[in-house]
């Protein structure tokens, strides 16, 4: 193992902000998209299947 | 094989469906594996010390991004020739995720040039054609939302998608020259040779963003699908199937 | 091709009508050279520096401020569909639309460009070098530009929209074209500048007519 | 002439009509009928090719339309809703250029005289901008009195804003048309002063 | 009040609704300031010399840009003809609408001013310099420019005949705006800068929504 | 009510019409007639306040206009020729806006009502721009069912657009109006079902 600590790591020697800045950002982008894209997911789905309701509810009288 | 086949909303879509959580996990085991060999098995580099292990991500979006916008010109390219709908869905499912790696490269890349060049920001032709592709993935991206009429935004988003394609290595080129022009070799990422740690921790890390990539962009495809074709028979079962139980696998 | 020519003239006409018009977008042209010196300050040797490159920027952004009337009004009034429905090939008259709009609004930010050079220090030969470049320029600006304005067309805040499609594919005409006047400022040859620039405007020219017919197409829809 | 198979147009989510069938004959007179939003303009902007169907062909003389684009707009006048005038040219250089784009030869003579039929005398030198809104509908119509020899009329509400002199001409110019063997296909509220017996289309009966 | 409110609250759904546009607008401010670099060479030094110059421009080419918009949709649906039948005074609105405009056009300007700072390599306390300039000169550009915009309404080539009304009148924000960076990096005060701007904005605020309401009186006759 | 002494409206060189003269009573219907041109739409705006007469004047109440624009204002309906909606708003939300500006009080729940009795339910959630030119028009007219209160009706081609039915309901609306002791002053090239005794002002009969 390189790491002597965790502490150690985390100061990435010296240059902690800007490795974890990266890190951060980046793989907080990659959650922010998984989670905007199951959000889109649901809401279009209750969206499409609302529609289909109404259109049944349009052609049955 | 028959390639018309998988060109069909209606195949393609449970097909896409048993290939997204496989993507998934394969993406997360590259990940997780290129990840612990960045930080724990690669040393530390004797130029720049820690600080260098930015680059697994860094290369890995920059090179996504990229792949991408490639992939997207190709699509529409075939969607335009072909009148193959779901080529439009593929290259409107992608751009979102070409657009975020560009932002993460072009992010890692300005927290890793402060330490190693002193600047977030130099003129670069590189860094430069990086911004210029991420406004391009804008433009695609604002184009397809503004209009309205699906169809027309299809068709609208592959013409600026081609055009852009076209313009990518002409703009690549034309300001490498203009940077050399100015101010000779510039600062250049890169340079070291790489261990063959770093090499392998860099290699999994961008297979990790490949696979990410195709998962989250199947994903998308399948919902634009189910919003597009909702007038056709299976879809509508689909919808009815799924809208019923409430879930959004 | 009595339509081209129709298409043309009309265009030309319309532009006359509103003359008032060419002399603002040239004011623009020049307003925007000159507010330069106000932000960075008077220096001449800093001035000198950057003329060509502010030359070139300010005509970049008339251009594209003149572009998204390109094919507006005729869309709104119904003259687009007209047009759509014509026998004859779309291209005809996208490329009589596109060269008008040139004669109208890109031919005179040429004319002019010496007088700003002029302000910015630049000399003799030099002048010539930056009409040149923009005479090679001007026309990629509107072809490439006539795409965005089609694509365009139509949509809530158009006018930012199409900047921001076509100025990333705007950036090579700029390097090569300010990059012609330093060249030639330090002594060096332009031909391969100017052959670049010549070489962009064909490719742009046989293309960008049959790109933007289609996107009108789709607009009209 | 014009031959119409299970039509289908959407528009946004809605289907608006489908399983629309039509067959147009030689001197026939259409009227589309249908209450506002029904889609008649919208079925009229496919008859045109300005818009694509959702399901369902479209045959001009036996053949579809999208292979012989140019053939058919050869035989086609189409006015839509609004009256495609320039607001900076006087009416004689609109019309003039609305013949150019859709290939109507028509000599000058001709033009002032079709724009002189419709009382436009007086506004000859005046931009459009300036007219009032039954003058530009007629600036538009005059198009008409130069295309008598093209066999399909496309014509969108044409006795919007007309006041009634105009509307009796031009109802006057469509019954002349549909004796000359031509077609003429148009929307409307009103039955109007026609003559050419009409046949109903009803879009909103096709609706789901 | 409640119409004030009322316009408000409508405009600033608009612009939300369009809300493509917003990054749209924001890239086009970023767009034209990294468009420099490419006219006029990237030398790190140069381009610290030019930067807040050319900031400040982008700002002033980007409000220019929105401005058109501001009532030109308005006036051709006829709702301007509908406000101006009101019958509260039309001051109230019209300034509704040009506080509007600065929330959706001219505050994300200002937020991402800093960024294009670093990009031209300004440092710490010269970014907040720079961003608190354009704070307190961007609202005076949305009012000095609706009146402009009030009174080219309707005319034709109206958005570069604005371009030509407005831009003298931005001048001296410009001035000030960048003079303040410059004097900053120079280790000189900023006060006296800021206090012209500071002034210019209350001026503006206490007279531009008249003369806007008196021009698109005007307008609509 | 409204008093108008030898009104003249000049368009460019022309003038329209000079020395008219006009007195509405409450309860009132006046059409305004004339051909394409005349100046119905010019007269119009006159007396909306949005322009201003060559010559003679105008009196509201016995005041002049100009001189209680806010008190006109507050007791006047103008609907023109465009409908003017923004194209981005739902009608619901148009409609909220309209009311607001012309000072309307309406709760929610009314406005929809208006605008369900329009026929225009299933439209509620689109934006504006994809309405049909009718649909367009009816959310325009929604407005006259929240402003019975406002004495004065000024309205320009009220019925163009429109299918039978609504023109048939919005004839009922103004009848409505009248009868309640409101003012109402339209321009039509149609005398439309109305049963209110209607008078006619020709402005052509007062062209030069
Ligand atoms: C905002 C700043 C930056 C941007 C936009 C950027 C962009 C890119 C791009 C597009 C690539 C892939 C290009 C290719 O493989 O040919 C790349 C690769 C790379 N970058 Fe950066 N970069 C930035 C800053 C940096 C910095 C500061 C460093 C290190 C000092 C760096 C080191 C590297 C390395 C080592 C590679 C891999 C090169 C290779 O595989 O050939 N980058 N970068
Ligand atoms: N994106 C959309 N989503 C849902 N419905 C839409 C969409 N776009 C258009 N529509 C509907 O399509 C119809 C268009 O109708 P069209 O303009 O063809 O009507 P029309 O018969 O000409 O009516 P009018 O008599 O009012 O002119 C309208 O009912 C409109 O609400
Ligand atoms: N600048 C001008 N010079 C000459 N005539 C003008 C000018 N501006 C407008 N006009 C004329 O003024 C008249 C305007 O009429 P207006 O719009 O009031 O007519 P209208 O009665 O509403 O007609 P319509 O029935 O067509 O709606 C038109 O005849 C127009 O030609
Ligand atoms: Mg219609
Ligand atoms: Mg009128």
């Amino acid at each position: 193992m390189h790491w002597q600590s965790v502490s150690e790591f985390l100061a990435m020697g010296g240059r902690g902000a800007f490795v974890w800045g990266s890190y951060g950002v980046g793989l907080g982008l990659i959650a922010l998209e998984l989670w905007l894209l199951r959000r889109r997911q649901r809401s279009s789905l209750r969206r499409l299947s609302r529609l289909q309701q109404l259109e049944r509810q349009k052609d049955r009288p | 094989m028959n390639f018309f086949r998988f060109s069909s909303p209606q195949t393609f879509y449970p097909l896409a469906g048993r290939l997204v959580p496989l993507f998934a996990a394969l993406a997360a085991a590259c990940a997780v594996a290129g990840l612990y060999i960045g930080f724990f098995v690669a040393p530390s580099d004797a130029v720049q010390g820690e600080v260098y292990r930015i680059i697994h991500l860094h290369v890995a979006a920059a090179w996504m991004s990229m792949f991408i916008y490639l992939v997207m010109a190709f699509w529409s390219a075939v969607g335009l020739g072909l009148g193959t709908r779901l080529s439009f869905y593929m290259t409107q499912a992608l751009a979102p995720t070409g657009a975020m790696f560009c932002f993460i490269a072009l992010w890692t890349g300005a927290l890793w040039g402060r330490p190693t060049w002193g600047a977030y920001w130099v003129w670069d032709a590189r860094l430069t054609s990086q911004l210029l592709l991420l406004f391009l993935y804008f433009g695609f991206i604002a184009l397809t939302r503004a209009i309205d009429d699906p169809r027309r935004a299809d068709k609208a988003g592959a013409i600026i998608a081609l055009v852009g394609a076209v313009n990518v290595p002409i703009i690549y080129f034309s300001v490498t020259w203009w940077n050399t022009l100015h101010q000779g070799a510039s600062v250049k990422p890169g340079g070291s040779s790489m261990a063959s740690v770093m090499l392998w921790a860099m290699l999994l890390c961008a297979l990790a963003a490949w696979f990410y990539s195709l998962a989250v962009s199947l994903a998308r495809a399948r919902r634009i699908i189910l919003e597009r074709e909702r007038h056709t028979e299976w879809a509508a079962a689909e919808i009815a199937r799924r809208g019923a139980g409430g879930r959004a696998d | 091709m009595t339509l081209f020519v129709h298409v043309l003239l009309r265009d030309l006409r319309l532009a006359w009508r509103a003359r008032s018009d060419l002399l603002v977008a040239l004011s623009f042209f020049v307003i925007v050279a000159s507010l330069f010196p106000f932000g960075v300050g008077a220096e001449p040797e800093r001035l000198r520096a950057i003329g060509p490159g502010v030359v070139w920027v300010a005509a970049l952004l008339a251009a594209l401020l003149a572009l998204p009337r390109l094919f507006e009004k005729d869309a709104e009034a119904g003259v687009l569909e007209q047009l759509l429905l014509s026998p004859e090939p779309a291209v005809l008259w996208v490329a009589a639309k596109i060269v008008a709009h040139w004669l109208a609004t890109g031919l005179p930010l040429v004319l002019l460009s010496p007088l700003l050079g002029l302000m910015y220090r630049l000399e003799g030969a030099g002048l010539g070098v930056l009409a040149a470049g923009l005479l090679l320029g001007t026309p990629v600006l509107s072809l490439v530009g006539a795409i965005g304005a089609a694509l365009t067309l139509g949509l809530r805040g158009a006018g930012s929209l199409l900047a921001l499609l076509v100025l990333p594919l705007f950036v090579p005409v700029l390097v090569f074209g300010a990059g012609a006047v330093e060249a030639w400022s330090a002594g060096m040859g332009v031909s391969a500048q100017f052959s670049l620039l010549g070489g962009g405007l064909l490719a742009a020219l046989a293309l960008a007519p049959f790109a933007c017919a289609a996107a009108l197409r789709l607009a009209a829809e | 002439m014009l031959d119409i198979r299970q039509l289908a147009c959407q528009r946004g989510d809605r289907l608006l009509f489908s399983h629309l069938d039509l067959t147009v004959a030689p001197g026939e007179l259409w009227r589309i009928a249908g209450a506002n939003g029904s889609g008649k303009t919208s079925l009229l902007r496919l008859l045109a090719g300005l818009a694509q169907p959702a399901a369902g062909e479209i045959r001009w003389r036996g053949e579809p339309l999208a292979r012989q684009r140019e053939a058919f707009h050869a035989a086609l006048l189409y006015i839509g809703h609004t009256p495609a005038l320039h607001d900076l040219l006087t009416p004689g250089e609109n019309l003039a250029f609305a013949c150019a784009a859709s290939g109507l030869a028509a000599t000058p003579a001709r033009r002032e005289a079709a724009l002189n039929a419709l009382g436009l005398a007086r506004q000859l030198e005046l931009p459009c901008q300036v007219l009032s809104a039954g003058q530009r509908r007629r600036v538009a119509l005059a198009r008409l009195a130069l295309a008598s020899q093209r066999p399909l009329w496309l014509l969108d509400e044409p006795f919007t804003a007309l006041d009634v002199h105009a509307v009796a001409a031009l109802a006057a110019q469509i019954d002349a048309h549909c004796a000359a063997g031509g077609s003429v296909i148009f929307s409307s509220h009103q039955e109007g002063g026609l003559r050419t017996p009409l046949r109903v289309l009803d879009v909103e009966a096709r609706a789901r």
